[in-house]
């Protein structure tokens, strides 16, 4: 089993090796067949191990592979712990990427620089299976800001663009915010636990729980920012410091600008990338901590806060967006926003159940996107589609398997039901199900965002299947179905889309539960939501069933129905609409708070700084002085001779005065 | 009033605060700067003579024997060096005296 | 106030008053002038003192010698005196300020202060009294044996003032006939008489 | 263990090559090819040899090793060498940059080659010499020393601006060095001795101390260099070729930081306590002050030099936290810091050799002809800015580490400047490597060639070797920080005691 | 005074009396073989003062002579061989440039003898009569070198200078010790010390004291006593200022030290005020002066005001460290002098026309790099940059004032000393980074060998600065 692992982690490390090596000589066939053969074999071996450790009886796996960073006590060490958490996000990320590999073959297929595209995208599978296999936290930071450096990587792909290289930059930088936040949380961490190592972690958080009846006062354990934390209070701390980690990762409100900019990458990276994984990074985080997360209430309701505002706000945006990846993108962010509250609600299952799920649709949304695009020759405004149906079907139904999967297409109260049915319900029943004081706000928000989602969704599809082609007439020419290579992994998705709910919601979230978990996932005794989230009232089943049937109508309506209804509320709704379509103007306050400060402060410390104050008044300044006095001595030298006998005396009655003054004193 | 040694040596004082003075009083003659280094001796023999005189020890005669022999050397030294200034610019001008400067 | 004090006073302040002279006196043949009166009346101070040989080695050395070579040379050198005088009181207030605080100070500390006698007691070279010794035997008694070496210095430092002298002032003029004795001596007929036997009528 | 003078010969072994280069002629091709042979040679050499120091030294002695001392001058001063787990490693870097400088230099140095080896071959002594001292006053002796073929090197061989950079550069350090001098002086007269051993072992008194402190702070402060101070770094950086840029930044800036490890906090611990505040606002200023005047440079150089005033601050911070990681960490940070920052220089090197400006605005698009150079630079960047992996990472992560255990609010700030380096490297990588290959100037330009291959791919591989398994590294500072931390905590403690009894 | 003592006298005093016996004998060959002797009379003396240095390390012993007032101690043997060394090293510079400074006459070897029998003498003297004549004889032989080219309006006007200031000078140093002489009774050394000790510190001493300290820091150029310095120095030929810059600051300060620790010790207190003033003066005037310079022989006149700076810091302290300190000073002061205007005699145009200008150096170091490295050796030696002897010598006195805890004259004297590197590293900057302007002559074998050997000499201090301690420490262990 050890060896499976290190196969399952180092064989994309070894594909990007050789891709990215010796890329330009073996060729760029040779590059791709390595890669995705190499994925091939790691998304079965992956198969493999989930059967074995989630659904079998083998325990959790431990494998050391050397040493790392070891001072003093402080000690990470290079090593993979494989439980049931691990396994499922091995099945999701190996799927999808040897997916994605398999797919880009097709979809690359013109682009000369696939040897680079193939390394990258197994050094960025690398990297996400160090983040999920990590054994402590500082590996899981290596994978964390390894998937940002492959993210940053391919979103820059294309690196002649200029709002690619921007893009991968606000991608890397926003990511950085948070792990700002990770990093302080890691040393938080470390203070209060001595140790970074789960193993430990977990050991000792039981320790950290709120005492029965004690409400505040406690020992300080730590002093935070001149704050001196009790126990309980420093678990708080520490575990929001790591949500930030996530928030960036994950894309969440206030950190979730770079998310819509990352789709300047080629599509199968928005797919494995902004879709599937990586931005899930946030989600795992969590989740793997939740055996902390479990002890705070105060930090889990802020999760649902920001995860419930997320949810909603993304959704929002998404609807006006015309971007097919953007409209995906925000679709992603909201989703996520969806994880998050049931993680923050206390139903990590859910969470991760969702994760799942959502793996397989969004990244059978995005390839079915990249297929489209691919069709319509690179053109990714909604705005100049429509009425690709007919010319390219196969895209058309996974498309719209990925869609009804992402709506949440089911018949509550039942078994049938697309993948997205299962997890999304679970999350939002569990959300009024939860005992958190903010579980009615996050419920309505989510139910709100599943109504927007519903739209969205059917919107992009009316607009790019539906209708009369807007495109040019040449463009139109030219639409082609994808080749097989780019199909099959579709059907792959769609399948899973279709069925990954129906098939492993007991095991996620449902009676296999513990079995299932062998808990990987904490949760606290008192935590009963599996139970609770099943007698929520009627209403409550229906509501999401509802707010996506809403959704749909009304996008039918105002895309197939009325064309020009969109055109009317937008120009009716004038500031709204603009709102939306800037998405809330993020980018512009982020551009004022921070980015002009920041230039304008660096160019302020440069110029004024270290010119005018620090060398002005320090090496240069002085060295001016020295010159002033320079010349005023050497303008005593006059060379003239009574001058000269004129100081030799003035310095003996100086010397004279002295010494009568000091010997009088 | 008996006259004490002190009386000498304010004498002798005066006389080297004039031979000071001189010496920038009169910043265009090299020779009277000359003169007034000679004053400053003189105040100086006066101190030794007087000291001699009155600490009874012949010391200080020596000494100031050997001060007007070197004085008299210097003042042939002083005024050869002069001599051949004067030859070179056609003037002992002490504001002459400034070709190097700063 | 006894005679020696009268003349003390009366040698000090001629002194005194001829030495203002030498230092503002328009025209340095006065100050010269003024020079050798300030030494007269030093030479009466070194008398008052009992520092005969002194006395007068400062008239016969200073006067005879080095004041009339300032004489010498002020003649020697044709200066255009009035052009010298010019601007003499530019820097006379500074200077004088720095001269009187020097002065006051020079003569409320050293003129204010007494000799301990235990000084007096621990000399080494007293004074023989002058009833046995004369002033310029004493003086003699020891510059010979106890102050040789001061004496031999002395005389190295009037061997470097005469090279110095000679290096600095002698020149050998070209362009001047000198008399050289051991060529005249050396001439012999030969060389000094030329017989030429002259054609007549020719001429030379 | 050796019995020859092992420390001695890898100090002095340059010189060697000195006095070979000065019998030899350069005016011809052959002449030149000789000297840079020479040089590369010895500093090759010299290498192995601080190569065998490091395996001949042992690990779980955390005192000082493989001790030469013999009387010197004949006035207290003692010619005393030795090692610990502190310095031993800035030997191996120091020796371990030579041979990269003289193969940077190969082609670019075109006057006077012969000088400007020797020039670097005396650095290397005064450098190697610096860490391997333990007389304080030859401490200094080589401390200072080292300014003077490096003023010759930025001036002769430097840019536009040299003569300023150079003069900065030398004064600068010059001022902060002799009120150290003065301090070494006291120590003498207090402790009666010039051995660092001894003095290590020497209880200052606490009025002393702080003096002390702040007069060899004056030193390393403007060596490491730390804001206010640092305003000589981006001016001699820009100015000097690029080797010297590699020998300033890889080696002359860790002097600082060894000299606070070796003195401020051993031997005036109540003072490093006392000021250890001072030292934390002056490194988060330096980390984030200095982190946005380089986002805003347009001279590649500079924009590095600055990054690496930021990456020094780091470096202060951690030493003061004066616990295991802050100091094992500053140590790692240093090395790191000397390899990577030095790679840096050398990458600017090799388009600067090419195109002879070092604007930023003047390149663009280098990926698209150059792509092996970018992957270097791509590197060394995200070694810059402390990406996981890299041996940047280690080393910040650790310092960061140590700060949050001193000071929380320290490693607040200090972490943001992760943000902020991001910023300014990756726009920098943008800008230089990235976009389209549009300008004229910059279509004929090569990859990099097989020289420049054998300088920045070693580089490469230790910068990620070291980010994947610094144990080295770790292991053999362990024993003597650990000893370092404990002394320093014991000090502290003792006088915190002393102070509690008195009240 | 007995026969014996007389002759163990003149045994003490062999090399001295070796000096004024040659010196007049050297004075009749050249008369007597007229104006073209002076390569001969030179070599002559150089030997001459070989012989006297010889006699001084092999033969003389300890003692006092004639009475007293004539000292030999390991002090003044040590300063003594310095002495002579610097004037040697002089006249064999002079030898070849002689004929281009206008001192190309027999007289010059002379005087240079008679000046430096009078810095023996002044290195001796312990009585203050022994001073003054020793400073006069040396001085009146200075002032008629300094003005030896005598067709030369710079070289005149420059010994008129001297003179008058140095006559001003010593008329100061003279009232002084009348007052020393009138307050103790005595002029012996020890005699005046142990009538300090006993009579106590009055007033009036102390005035003495200064104006003796004036005169002295005249003589080896300290503000504000050094004014004569820069135009002297520029002035005077340059193998005199070379001669003026090494050996008498040498004997003077050999005077100054023995002055104040012997017969003035018991009013440490005073003296020290005074010596640290003139030091705190003459470091930061020779530092910030120097600067302006753009004439290397003014600048050097600067840097010598500054370096004498420097060695009273070491003397302020008034301990054994510090006069050992001293001494270290003075001796790498001397080569470093040396061997800098043995570089600037060799700044000789191809058409034999002599140079003074810093700005002539420019790109030296790729016409003569040999040269270049010597007086960039120099250089950094002067600013005080180890591993170089300038260094050391920095450091010692330095450290005697940290121990005397004259802690801000340490301060200022260190900061001063980043100024003046500025100048120094001026001159480096020309040689290196300049472009060259022009080539200099091949200089002559006897200027390469000076400057070679004292660049070597300053650059290997590290290995034999070892026995320069012990010696300046047994010298220095003469007073203690």
């Amino acid at each position: 089993m050890n060896a499976i692992i290190q196969a399952i982690v180092f064989l994309p490390l070894i594909g990007f090796l050789i891709a990215g090596l010796f890329g330009t000589s073996i060729g760029a066939k040779a590059s791709e067949y390595v890669t995705t053969g190499f994925m091939v074999i790691v998304a079965v071996l992956s198969w493999f191990v989930f059967f074995n450790v989630a659904l079998g009886e083998t325990e959790m796996i431990r494998v050391t592979v050397m040493r790392w960073i070891q001072s003093g006590s402080f000690d990470a060490e290079w090593a993979f712990r494989v439980d049931t958490l691990t396994a499922v996000m091995f099945v999701v990320v190996n799927t999808v990427s040897c997916l994605v590999h398999v797919y880009s073959i097709g979809y690359m297929h013109h682009d000369p620089n696939r040897p680079r595209f193939f390394a990258y995208l197994s050094l960025f599978t690398f990297a996400m299976l160090m983040l999920i296999t990590s054994d402590n936290l500082l590996q899981m930071f290596f994978g964390w800001e390894g998937v940002g450096l492959a993210s940053y990587l391919l979103i820059g792909f294309w690196y002649k663009k200029p709002s690619a290289n921007a893009a991968a930059i606000k991608a890397f930088i926003v990511n950085r915010v948070g792990d700002f936040g990770f990093a302080l949380g890691i040393f938080g961490v470390f203070v209060l636990f001595g140790s970074i190592s789960f193993e430990t972690i977990f050991a000792t958080a039981a320790s950290y729980l709120p005492a029965e009846g004690a409400t505040e006062g406690g020992e300080a354990v730590i002093n935070l920012f001149g704050m001196h934390l009790d126990k309980p209070h420093a678990v708080t701390a520490i575990c929001l410091l790591l949500f930030m980690g996530a928030m960036g990762k994950s894309a969440q409100f206030l950190l979730h600008t770079w998310l819509p900019d990352a789709m300047e990458g080629p599509t199968p990276v928005s797919a494995l990338i902004h879709a599937a994984t990586m931005v899930t990074a946030g989600v795992f985080l969590v989740a793997r901590m939740s055996p902390l997360f479990e002890l705070t209430e105060d930090a889990r309701t802020v999760v649902v806060l920001i995860g419930a505002v997320t949810a909603f706000f993304a959704a929002t945006v998404g609807l006006v967006q015309n971007d097919i990846k953007r409209v995906i993108a925000y679709s992603t962010c909201s989703q996520l926003g969806y994880m998050f509250v049931a993680l923050g609600v206390g139903a990590y299952g859910a969470g991760i159940f969702h994760l799942f799920t959502h793996a397989f649709f969004k990244a059978l949304l995005f390839l079915g996107a990249g297929s489209v695009i691919h069709a319509v020759d690179g053109e990714q405004d909604m705005r100049f589609m429509g009425g690709l149906r007919r010319h390219i079907p196969w895209t058309y139904w996974m498309m719209f398997i990925g869609t009804i999967a992402l709506t949440g297409v089911g018949i509550p109260g039942t078994v049938i039901g697309t993948a997205g049915f299962f997890s999304k319900d679970a999350i939002i029943e569990s959300t009024f199900a939860s005992h958190s004081v903010l579980s009615g706000f996050a419920f309505s928000l989510l139910v709100i965002a599943a109504l927007f989602t519903s739209f969205y969704s059917w919107r992009l599809t009316f607009m790019t299947f539906h209708g009369t082609p807007r495109a040019s007439h040449e463009v139109m020419h030219h639409v082609h179905e994808s080749p097989q290579v780019m199909l099959v992994p579709l059907y792959l998705l769609g399948a899973g889309a279709l069925l990954a709910g129906f098939l492993f919601h007991d095991y996620f979230f449902g009676h296999d539960y513990n079995h299932f978990w062998q808990g990987a996932l904490f949760t606290l005794p008192e935590n009963e939501l599996l139970e609770e989230y099943h007698h929520v009232p009627l209403w409550v089943k229906w509501s999401p069933f509802c707010a996506m049937a809403l959704g749909l109508i009304t996008a039918w309506y105002m895309y197939i129905r009325s064309p020009e209804t969109p055109k009317y509320l937008a120009n009716q709704h004038r500031v709204l609409y603009q709102f939306l379509l800037n998405k809330w103007y993020f980018d512009e306050i982020y551009d004022f708070l921070f980015v002009r400060p920041a230039k304008r402060l660096g160019t302020f410390l440069w110029k004024e700084g270290d010119g005018r104050v620090i060398d002005g008044f320090g090496p240069n300044g002085i060295a001016a002085r020295v010159m002033d006095v320079t010349d005023r001595v050497v303008r005593l030298q006059t060379g003239y001779l009574y001058h000269y006998a004129f100081v030799m005396l003035i310095g003996i009655a100086a010397l004279v005065t002295w010494m009568m003054l000091g010997s009088s004193f | 009033m008996e006259i004490g040694i002190s009386h000498y040596l304010t004498v002798s004082a005066i006389l080297f605060t004039l031979g000071v003075f001189g010496i920038f009083l009169n910043r265009k003659n090299v020779i009277i700067i000359l003169m007034s280094v000679e004053l400053i001796l003189l105040a100086v023999n006066i101190n030794m003579v007087a000291f001699s005189s009155f600490l009874n020890d012949i010391t200080g005669q020596v000494f100031a024997l050997f001060i007007l022999t070197v004085a008299a050397a210097e003042a042939a030294i002083g005024l050869a060096i002069l001599v051949v200034f004067y030859r070179n610019r056609g003037s002992i001008a002490v504001e002459d005296v400034n070709m190097m400067k700063g | 106030m006894g005679l020696q004090a009268l003349f003390f006073y009366l040698f000090s302040f001629v002194a005194v008053a001829s030495a203002f002279m030498v230092i503002s006196a328009r025209n340095p043949v006065y100050s010269v002038l003024f020079l050798i009166l300030t030494f007269f009346n030093a030479a009466g101070l070194f008398l008052l003192t009992g520092a005969e040989f002194l006395a007068m080695i400062l008239l016969v050395v200073y006067i005879g010698a080095v004041a009339v070579l300032f004489l010498f040379v002020v003649m020697m050198l044709d200066i255009d005196f009035t052009e010298l005088r010019a601007g003499v009181l530019d820097y006379a207030p500074v200077g004088a300020l720095i001269g009187l605080v020097l002065a006051a100070e020079l003569i409320i500390v050293v003129g204010g202060s007494t000799l301990s006698p235990e000084i007096a007691k621990s000399i080494s070279m007293p004074i023989p009294a002058i009833t046995e010794r004369t002033n310029t035997a004493a003086l003699g008694d020891v510059l010979y044996t106890h102050y040789v070496y001061f004496f031999q210095i002395a005389g190295l430092v009037l061997l470097v003032a005469m090279i110095g002298a000679i290096v600095l002032t002698l020149r050998h003029r070209q362009n001047i006939k000198r008399q050289d004795i051991p060529t005249q001596v050396a001439r012999s007929p030969k060389t000094a008489v030329e017989v030429v036997k002259v054609k007549s009528g020719q001429g030379l | 263990m050796t019995d020859w003078p092992i420390l001695s010969a890898v100090t002095f072994l340059p010189l060697a090559g000195v006095v070979v280069l000065l019998l030899m002629r350069e005016d011809s091709a052959a002449g030149r090819r000789n000297i840079l042979n020479v040089s590369l040679f010895t500093t090759i050499v010299t290498f192995l040899v601080s190569l065998w120091v490091w395996w001949d030294f042992d690990y779980a002695n955390p005192g000082f090793q493989m001790i030469e001392k013999h009387a010197w001058l004949g006035t207290g001063i003692s010619y005393h060498l030795g090692v610990d787990g502190i310095s031993v490693l800035f030997v191996v870097l120091s020796a371990f940059l030579m041979p990269f400088c003289v193969l940077a230099s190969w082609l670019t140095i075109e006057k006077r080659l012969k000088a400007y080896m020797i020039a670097f071959l005396l650095l290397e002594v005064f450098m190697v010499g610096v860490f391997v001292s333990l007389d304080i006053v030859l401490f200094y002796v080589f401390f200072e020393a080292g300014l003077i073929p490096m003023f010759i090197i930025i001036g002769v061989w430097g840019g536009k601006d040299r003569v300023y950079a150079s003069y900065k550069f030398f004064l600068y350090t010059l001022l902060g060095s002799v009120l150290m001098l003065l301090a070494i002086m006291a120590m003498y007269w207090q402790a009666g001795t010039t051995d660092m051993v001894e003095l290590l072992a020497y209880n200052f008194p606490r009025q002393m101390q702080t003096w002390l402190w702040l007069a060899f702070f004056a030193s390393f402060a403007v060596k490491m260099p730390m804001w206010p101070v640092h305003t000589w770094l981006p001016d001699a950086h820009v100015q000097a070729p690029t080797a010297g840029s590699v020998i300033l930044a890889g080696i002359l800036l860790k002097l600082g930081g060894y000299g606070f490890l070796r003195f401020s906090l051993p031997m005036f611990p109540l003072a490093s306590e006392y000021f250890a505040p001072m030292v934390f606002s002056l490194s988060i200023v330096a980390i984030i002050y200095t982190s946005l005047v380089a986002m805003m440079q347009s001279d590649i150089k500079k924009l590095i030099a600055y990054s690496s005033v930021a990456h020094m601050g780091y470096v202060t911070m951690g030493i003061f936290a004066a616990n295991t990681q802050g100091v094992q960490g500053a140590i790692f940070q240093m090395l790191s810091h000397g390899i990577v920052s030095g790679a840096l220089f050398l990458c600017v090197g090799v388009v600067y050799d090419r195109t002879h400006t070092r604007e930023i605005s003047a390149y663009g698009g280098l990926v698209n002809n150059m792509p092996k150079y970018a992957v270097a630079f791509m590197v060394f960047t995200m070694a810059n800015v402390g990406l996981p992996g890299t041996s940047g990472f280690v080393g910040e992560i650790t310092t960061l580490l140590g700060a949050f255990r001193a000071n929380t609010w320290v490693a607040f700030f200090a972490t943001s400047g992760v943000i902020l380096s991001a910023c300014y490297a990756l726009w920098l990588y943008r800008r230089v490597i990235f976009g389209a290959l549009e300008k004229d100037s910059l279509k004929s330009l090569l990859d990099l060639s097989g020289r420049e291959k054998a300088i920045l791919y070693p580089l490469v591989v230790l910068t990620i070797f070291f980010g994947v398994y610094p144990a080295p590294v770790f292991d053999a500072t362990a024993a003597s920080v650990d000893l370092l931390v404990n002394n320093y905590t014991a000090a502290v403690q003792a006088a915190q005691d002393v102070a509690l009894s008195a009240k | 005074m007995t026969a014996e003592t007389f002759l163990a006298s003149l045994h003490l005093s062999t090399p001295e009396l070796i000096l004024a016996v040659g010196a007049m004998v050297l004075l009749m060959i050249g008369v007597f073989t007229g104006e073209k002797s002076s390569g001969l009379v030179t070599g002559l003396a150089v030997g001459l003062l070989a012989v006297s240095g010889a006699w001084l390390i092999w033969q003389t012993g300890d003692g006092q002579a004639y009475g007293g007032v004539f000292l030999s101690d390991p002090f003044a043997r040590f300063m003594k061989v310095l002495t002579l060394a610097g004037s040697m090293a002089t006249l064999i510079m002079s030898a070849g440039e002689a004929r281009s400074a206008g001192i190309d006459r027999f007289e010059f070897p002379v005087l240079v003898v008679l000046a430096t029998l009078g810095m023996l003498l002044m290195i001796s003297a312990n009585d203050l009569i022994s001073v003054y004549l020793a400073l006069e004889l040396q001085s009146l032989a200075l002032y008629v070198v300094a003005a030896m080219h005598r067709d030369n309006l710079r070289s005149t006007e420059a010994g008129l200078k001297y003179f008058v200031l140095g006559a001003l000078s010593s008329g100061m140093l003279l009232y002084g010790m009348s007052l020393v002489y009138g307050f103790t009774g005595h002029t012996g050394f020890e005699a005046i010390a142990s009538a300090l000790s006993a009579e106590g510190r009055s007033l009036g001493l102390v005035f003495g004291l200064v104006f003796i300290l004036a005169g002295v820091a005249f003589k080896i150029s300290a503000v504000p006593f050094h004014m004569w310095t820069p135009d002297v120095y520029e002035g005077a030929p340059t193998p005199v200022t070379a001669f003026f810059a090494a050996a008498p600051k040498i004997a003077a300060m050999a005077m100054l030290i023995r002055l104040v620790i012997t017969p003035f010790e018991p009013i440490v207190a005073d003296w020290r005020q005074i010596v640290v003033f003139i030091s705190i003066a003459s470091m930061l005037l020779g530092a910030f002066a120097a600067i302006g310079q753009r004439n290397i022989k003014r600048l050097m006149a600067y840097s010598s005001i500054g370096h004498m700076g420097y060695a009273l810091v070491g003397l302020a302290s008034g301990s054994m460290a510090g006069v050992r300190g001293v001494l270290i000073y003075m001796l790498v002061y001397m080569v470093m002098t040396l061997g800098t205007f043995a570089c600037i005699l060799a700044m000789k145009r191809k058409d034999g026309n002599h140079v003074e200008n810093v700005d002539d150096l420019a790109g030296l170091s790729q016409t003569n790099p040999l040269m270049a490295t010597v007086l960039t050796v120099m250089m950094f030696s002067l600013a005080g940059i180890p591993p170089l002897a300038g260094f050391f010598a920095k450091y010692f006195v330095f450290m005697a004032a940290v121990e005397a805890q004259l802690y801000a004259l340490a301060i200022i004297g260190v900061l001063a000393s980043v100024v003046g590197a500025y100048y120094y590293l001026r001159v480096i900057k020309l040689m290196w980074f300049d472009e060259a302007k022009g080539e200099f002559a091949r200089p002559s074998g006897v200027l390469r060998l000076v400057y070679g050997l004292s660049g070597l000499f300053v650059a290997a201090y590290v290995l034999i600065g070892g026995p320069i301690g012990t010696a300046a420490e047994v010298a220095a262990r003469t007073f203690f």
